[in-house]
């Protein structure tokens, strides 16, 4: 056991760099092993594809401002939602909170210097960028369209456009993907701060932990799932081949085995930011802690037991079918329990509302809404009607974008000043959350109605009496778009004009607020001793800047 | 169809309603749970906001008694909706025994109907009103779906397999159809109506229907167009007799001429080699051909025999499923160029059936009993009897594709 | 969920030995005459899963074969991959993956199996 | 960086770990994570298998009986678990710091690696000459085409995969056996032997599983 130095009782200005600043130009950074600095790579290049994947959602809404747009021809049209869906899915939401704001916090939080694997975790920046990468290539050299879903046969013999690179770009996206997880659960197990048990964990680790058991036991399946269809398509295995006897629905089994816990890959994470969010700003400890943290492994494990509402009407049996509405029922009461739980958190707080708390809250209504109407799709006779709709649509853009992008700008929000050590002006970032939530509701409420009324999904051309409710929706969108533009200003404005953070601005009490913002290289200079209970507000704040 | 905004479409099926009646429930379950969500949210975030900066409200740990309640309230109310939902979904899986039945083809990208009584249609499907109507679906190609808004109901359409769905129609009118499963290029015009009629109007339209040329007839063309005549008039066996005889084979023995035979012959023609011809005069077609156009084909080739063999060529057919069939290069060509453009636009005169065949239980299936009965409500004018004859032959082929 | 974690709570002080012994393989006391016996012994499964296959058994067949093949992956996991001197956590892992399989096939078959329940539908 | 100059620290232990068995366990667990990655991986083939296996029992049966090699197998099956044998033996060797026996079990499991993968290459030689490699060379038409088809794609996938993990294990394994000449390891410092070796054994299960799967359809 080597002797520990302890800096932080040294005296001020402390000797370690911070991360920012230990090492400059391109190689410090892409050949860096600290976490810290992973996440910003991860942060950069996140944003880079939701940009990608906002404009073709931006014009996929132009497309439809008419029933009979010219704008774009079908294939154009059918290029574009793909792009949409798989760049949104593989290459932003399901990495977003894990990889950005996990890599940040997880060693924070945990109290340690850095992740178990550091060259790993490098690593999978590096598979995540190399998948991204090809898979945009394939959408420059003549684009995908077989939705984001892969069905087959028509993606392994009948689509005449760059399956095979896709597939492969999110082959070895899912590497990352699996990585991450693996670093996540490792880190979380071998290397908490004395003190910390499993009592005291930030929810977010909780989520984050549960979120890691679907990476490693999920991905892969999608990994090899895809690399059939991919080799199906070189090769002609004859697997998903109805021709040689194969099944097609085979394929849609294996594909939801990781789709469906991968919706939980999105939303866990930011169920975690909303715990974390929600004490800091009601300055109270999580109510029901315990069932907070255990719903949210319950959900991990439940999350593989339902992927068959998917394929209600695509010719799974009956009976089949029976089971898995059963079961998809039960996926929904530990996120019951979680909602009511932070409502109840509220209760006899003290509440303010910074920018990450308004988006904390507006998770929670948006969420519940997108939640409440997965009932109604888990429901037999009901999704009979509206599978593949625009109400599945709305239904998924409320969870997804209502939830999960709101809880990962909550998070940005959040941590912003630990990860830049500035602050970004709060009443532009309260205006923005306003903006996004006016124009996500007009982007996506009319789409239940319409998925109810009967419109199909992926059409680009439409029957005349859905117009109006198309042109609500898409000038939501423009809304929305302005919304998102907005922190991107602000926050960068901040990197140079911010005011300097602090260690803990919001008075929180997790372990990453405990030490400099930003953060010095190696986290602690000595390993911190926990001896609070989580969110423990009761003592003064620490904010001493 | 009206164009002002409506909030829910037109109720025209006997599950419309009640389809609604279930998801107004839960609607209101969930506005209800909604509103107490933002309710609670807004008023705790009201009454106690921050009032000054070093606040440090008491924690509350929790309560056992309120996370029972909240955990098993909505297993309650989840449990009715899965109750409700599963019931109105097991009766809908299963059609009544009179339902009458029309076989659909779903394929890129258009929908084709065969009634019973041998009209065909395109992309419109006429149905009376009243009566339970049976959808048998199977695809040519890639996985459609289809949907009926009005009678809330929707089903894939699965190559390989027959899929079935049924309704009841209940209101007169031109309602929506719309293929719900993306199936590629053109999958947003993959869509149609159906015409809700009453019986009397149903039936007059039958009669008056133009049932369009047969398979057989488009089948004859293709045989002159890809050579086939050339050679199967002098160098090559005749086809006049030959289905459902027994053919001598090089290597000794014998084989059946069913429809699997014929269709390896010309896809494969140096699997069997007819005795006393040349091996390897005959090309191969595999690749070539599309389904439907091999389907033409073989209607074709087993139109070329005496009118009395009908009969026995539906019993040929059923044991066709005996055989899987056995298309192997077929399938590695096409999948060596995957290509969406099989464009072959034959409006018409196309016939239902699409020889996907795995193994068919002789008996176990009430397709046979579908054949039977389709063949006694043969003949009652001359104009219709030969598409009837031909429902007959190639059906069984068609319901012949749900593996166990 | 506590006792699954190992290592917490850990002093900063306390010395290395203080983690629990059975997470460390190395104390492990397997001789080099047990890994032979193990071996000899999955030779030996491999002749029986060999001859079974030839004793025509019908559907028994892929059940025994199954059932050896497990056996000896259990005895190699086991033994050589030393999960009898692991830590409650490997062990965990180690079935959780078979776990998460058997629910995957499990739950596909839920549906493979019973096509064609109700007849006449094809679903 | 705080700690990696500290002279009391052991080199060998990694910047983010604070003792070396906290970083030993890291590691394991680590691999075992990864492990179980790896039998999902395997896992949604082995269903896709079981599905067909279900649908086509009598192709799947002709096919195994006819064109895959039970002898060649079998022989493969225990050269496989003879170079777990000397993996089992070499981490025994590297716990008791005997690294002359070590390079020397290291060298027979790369032997015993290299020779089940010629005898796979063998077998597929062979397979070619049959016509039974779907695509590549695809002659078989008798009865029970397609599922004869379908059976030689799982074949070849299922082989191929688990050939590739061989070929990544036989490749770090070379990396180990040069590190052991150098003599890297000790009593004291021998995980990444171990690490290697949980890998090596679970490619050696897979093999366990695939072999009376594919070879031995009854
Ligand atoms: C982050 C993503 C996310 C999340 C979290 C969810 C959560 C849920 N989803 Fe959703 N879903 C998607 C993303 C997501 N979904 C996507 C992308 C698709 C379409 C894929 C495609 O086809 O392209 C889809 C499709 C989809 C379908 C298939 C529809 C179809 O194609 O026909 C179904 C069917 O059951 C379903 C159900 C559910 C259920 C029951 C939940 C539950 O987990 C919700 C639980 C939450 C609540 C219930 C709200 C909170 C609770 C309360 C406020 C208390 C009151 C509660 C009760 C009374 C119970 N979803
Ligand atoms: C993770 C998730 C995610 C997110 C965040 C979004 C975000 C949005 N989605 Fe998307 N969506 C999916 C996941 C997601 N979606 C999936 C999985 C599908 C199914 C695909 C399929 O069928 O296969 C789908 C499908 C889908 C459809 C249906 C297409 C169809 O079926 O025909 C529509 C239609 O309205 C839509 C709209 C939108 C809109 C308006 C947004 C908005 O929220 C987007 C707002 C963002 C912006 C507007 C970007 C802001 C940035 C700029 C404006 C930058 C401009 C900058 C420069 C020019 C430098 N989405
Ligand atoms: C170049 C000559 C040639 C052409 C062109 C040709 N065939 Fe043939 N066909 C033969 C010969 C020779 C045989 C008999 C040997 C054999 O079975 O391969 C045969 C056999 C057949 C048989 C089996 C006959 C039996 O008695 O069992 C069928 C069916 C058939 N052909 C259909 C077709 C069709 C349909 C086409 C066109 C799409 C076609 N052939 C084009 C030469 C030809
Ligand atoms: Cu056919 Cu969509
Ligand atoms: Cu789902």
């Amino acid at each position: 056991m080597s002797k520990v130095i302890d800096y932080a009782s040294a005296l001020p200005p402390l000797p370690a760099p911070d991360y920012l600043h230990d090492g400059t130009g391109l190689r410090s950074w892409l050949l860096t092993v600290d976490h810290k600095r992973i996440a910003v790579l991860y942060m950069i290049s996140l944003t880079f594809f939701f940009m990608v994947g906002g404009i073709a959602a931006l014009l996929i809404r132009l497309q439809l401002l008419s029933p009979n747009s010219t704008l774009m021809e079908a294939e154009t049209y059918n290029r574009m939602f793909t792009t949409h869906g798989v760049i949104m899915v593989f290459f932003f939401l399901v990495p977003s909170i894990p990889a950005v704001i996990g890599n940040f916090i997880v060693p924070l939080q945990v109290g340690a210097r850095d992740m178990a694997f550091p060259r790993i975790n490098l690593l999978s920046w590096y598979l995540y960028v190399i998948g991204g990468l090809i898979t945009l290539y394939a959408i420059i050299s003549g684009g995908v369209d077989t939705g984001w879903t892969f069905y087959t046969p028509y993606s392994s013999l009948y689509a005449n456009s760059k399956v095979v690179p896709t597939v492969i770009g999110i082959f070895i996206s899912g590497f990352s993907s699996i990585l991450t997880g693996l670093n996540f659960v490792v880190t979380i197990h071998t290397m908490r701060a004395p003190g910390l048990t499993w009592g005291r964990l930030p929810l977010m680790l909780w989520s984050l932990y549960a979120t890691s058991i679907i990476f490693i036991l999920g991905t892969p399946v999608i990994a090899i799932t895809l690399a059939l269809v991919g080799v199906e398509r070189v090769f002609h295995l004859g697997i998903f081949d109805p021709k040689m006897g194969g099944d097609p629905v085979l394929f849609q089994h294996l594909f939801w085995f990781y789709s469906h816990p991968a919706v939980y890959i999105m939303i866990l994470p930011s169920m975690g930011v909303v715990s974390d969010i929600i004490a800091c700003f009601s300055r109270k400890r999580i109510f029901g802690y315990g069932f907070v943290a255990a719903s949210s492994i319950a959900i991990a494990v439940l999350s593989f037991l339902v992927w068959g509402h998917h394929m209600f009407v695509a010719g799974e049996s009956v009976y089949s079918a029976m089971i898995f509405s059963f079961l998809s029922f039960f996926v929904a009461i530990p996120s019951a329990i979680k909602v009511f739980n932070w409502t109840a958190t509220l209760y006899r707080g003290s509440i303010s509302f910074e920018t990450p708390m308004l988006y904390a809250l507006g998770f929670i209504g948006l969420f519940t809404m997108g939640g409440l109407t997965g009932l109604m799709l888990a429901t037999l006779a009901v999704d009979v009607h509206v599978h593949d709709t625009y109400f599945i649509i709305a239904h998924f853009h409320y969870i997804m974008v209502g939830g999960a992008v709101m809880g990962y700008l909550g998070a940005i929000h959040y941590w912003w000043p630990k990860i830049t050590g500035k602050m970004y002006p709060d009443i532009w970032g309260r205006v923005s959350a306003f903006i996004i939530f006016i124009g996500f509701n007009l982007t996506f409420f009319p789409q239940f109605i319409l998925g109810y009324l009967g419109m199909p999904r992926r059409y680009y051309t439409y029957p005349e009496e859905f117009q109006m409710l198309n042109v609500f929706s898409t000038a939501g969108a423009s809304i929305l778009g302005v919304g998102y533009l907005m922190p991107l200003v602000y926050l960068l404005w901040s990197l140079k004009y911010g005011k300097p953070a602090g260690p803990n601005p919001w008075g929180a009490t997790t372990l990453e607020w405990k030490v400099s913002s930003p953060p010095p290289k190696h986290n602690f200079a000595s390993i911190p001793l926990v001896t609070e209970e989580a969110y423990d507000y009761t003592k003064e704040p620490t904010n001493a800047a | 169809m009206n164009t002002s905004l409506q909030l829910i479409p037109d109720q025209a099926s006997t599950t419309a309603a009640r389809t609604d009646a279930l998801f107004l429930f839960i609607l209101a379950v969930s506005v209800f749970f909604t509103l107490l969500i933002a309710g609670l949210v807004i008023y705790f975030s009201l009454r106690y906001r921050r009032k000054s900066p070093d606040e440090r409200p008491k924690p509350i740990l929790g309560s056992l008694k309120l996370e029972l309640a909240w955990t098993f309230l909505p297993l309650a109310l989840v449990m009715i909706m899965f109750s409700w939902g599963a019931i109105i979904f097991f009766s809908n899986s299963r059609p009544p025994a009179d339902a009458m039945e029309i076989y659909v083809i779903g394929k890129q990208w258009m929908w084709k109907f065969q009634h019973p009584e041998g009209p065909r249609e395109i992309n419109t499907l006429h149905v009376p009103v009243n009566r339970p109507v049976k959808l048998l679906m199977t695809s040519e190609d890639v996985i459609h779906d289809l949907f009926i808004p009005a009678f809330r109901i929707k089903h894939d359409v699965v190559p390989g397999r027959m899929l079935t769905q049924w309704f009841t129609a209940t209101k007169v009118g031109e309602y929506h159809l719309f293929c719900s499963q993306y199936c590629g290029m053109q999958h947003a015009n993959m869509n149609g109506k159906v015409i809700v009629m009453e019986e009397a109007d149903y039936q007059k339209w039958l009669t008056g229907a133009e049932t369009g040329s047969s398979a057989a007839d488009a089948g004859e063309k293709l045989f002159l167009k890809y050579g086939c005549a050339l050679c199967h008039s002098s160098r090559a066996p005749t086809m006049a007799g030959l289905f459902a005889s027994t053919v001598k084979l090089a290597d000794g023995s014998t084989v059946k001429a069913d429809e699997s035979y014929l269709r390896q012959s010309i896809l494969q023609p140096r699997a069997q080699v007819v005795a006393g011809y040349s091996a390897d005069l005959m090309p191969s077609f595999a690749g070539q051909l599309s389904e439907e156009q091999i389907m033409q084909l073989l209607a074709y080739i087993k139109s070329q025999k005496e009118v009395a063999a009908t009969s026995q060529a539906a019993n040929n057919s059923q044991k066709e499923g005996d055989s899987p069939s056995q298309a192997v290069s077929n399938s590695q060509k096409e999948g060596d160029s995957p290509s969406q453009a099989v464009s072959n636009s034959q409006k018409e005169g196309d016939s239902p059936s699409q020889a996907v065949s795995n193994s068919q239980k002789e008996g176990a299936s009430p397709s046979q009993s579908v054949v039977k009965s389709q063949k006694e409500v043969a003949s009652p004018s001359p104009a219709v009897s030969k598409s009837q004859k031909e429902v007959a032959a190639t059906s069984p082929a068609a319901t012949g594709n749900e593996s166990p | 969920m506590m006792n699954l974690d190992s290592t917490a709570p850990r002093g900063p002080q306390l010395p290395a030995a203080s983690v629990p012994s059975d997470l460390l393989t190395d104390h492990n006391s397997t001789s080099v005459a047990a890994y032979w016996l193990i071996f000899f012994a999955l030779m030996l499964l491999l002749g029986l899963t060999v001859l079974a296959a030839h004793w025509n058994l019908g559907a028994l067949s892929l059940l025994i074969a199954l059932l050896i093949a497990g056996l000896k992956a259990a005895l190699v996991v086991w033994y050589f991959m030393h999960v009898r001197f692991a830590s409650k956590l490997t062990r965990l892992f180690s079935v959780a993956a078979l776990a998460w399989l058997a629910l995957l096939m499990g739950l596909t078959f839920s549906d493979y199996l019973s096509r064609g329940w109700i007849v006449g539908t094809g679903k | 960086m705080p700690h990696s100059n500290h002279p009391t620290r052991n080199p060998h232990l990694a910047e983010q770990f604070e003792t070396l068995a906290q970083q030993r366990e890291a590691g394991t667990l680590g691999m075992w994570i990864f492990l179980a990655t790896e039998v999902m991986f395997f896992g949604g083939l082995f269903t896709a298998y079981a599905v067909y296996r279900h649908r086509m029992p009598q192709g799947f049966q002709l096919a195994s009986g006819e064109y895959l090699k039970e002898t060649w197998g079998s022989i493969n099956t225990a050269v496989l678990l003879g170079s777990s044998l000397s993996v089992a033996l070499a981490v025994h060797a590297a716990q008791h710091g005997m690294r002359k026996l070590l390079v020397w079990l290291l060298a027979i499991t790369l032997l015993l690696g290299g020779a089940f993968l010629l005898i796979k290459a063998h077998e597929y030689q062979l397979e070619y000459h049959e016509g039974v490699i779907p695509t590549l060379r695809f002659t078989y038409d008798g009865p029970h085409a397609n599922e004869v088809f379908v059976f030689m794609s799982f074949y070849f996938t299922l082989t191929g995969l688990h050939a590739l993990h061989m070929l990544i294990g036989l490749a770090l394994w070379l990396v180990m056996l040069i590190r052991a000449w150098r003599g890297h390891f000790s009593a004291a410092y021998y995980a990444p032997i171990e690490i290697m070796g949980l890998y090596w054994h679970f490619v050696d299960i897979i093999w366990i599983f695939l072999f009376p799967l594919l070879y031995l359809v009854r």
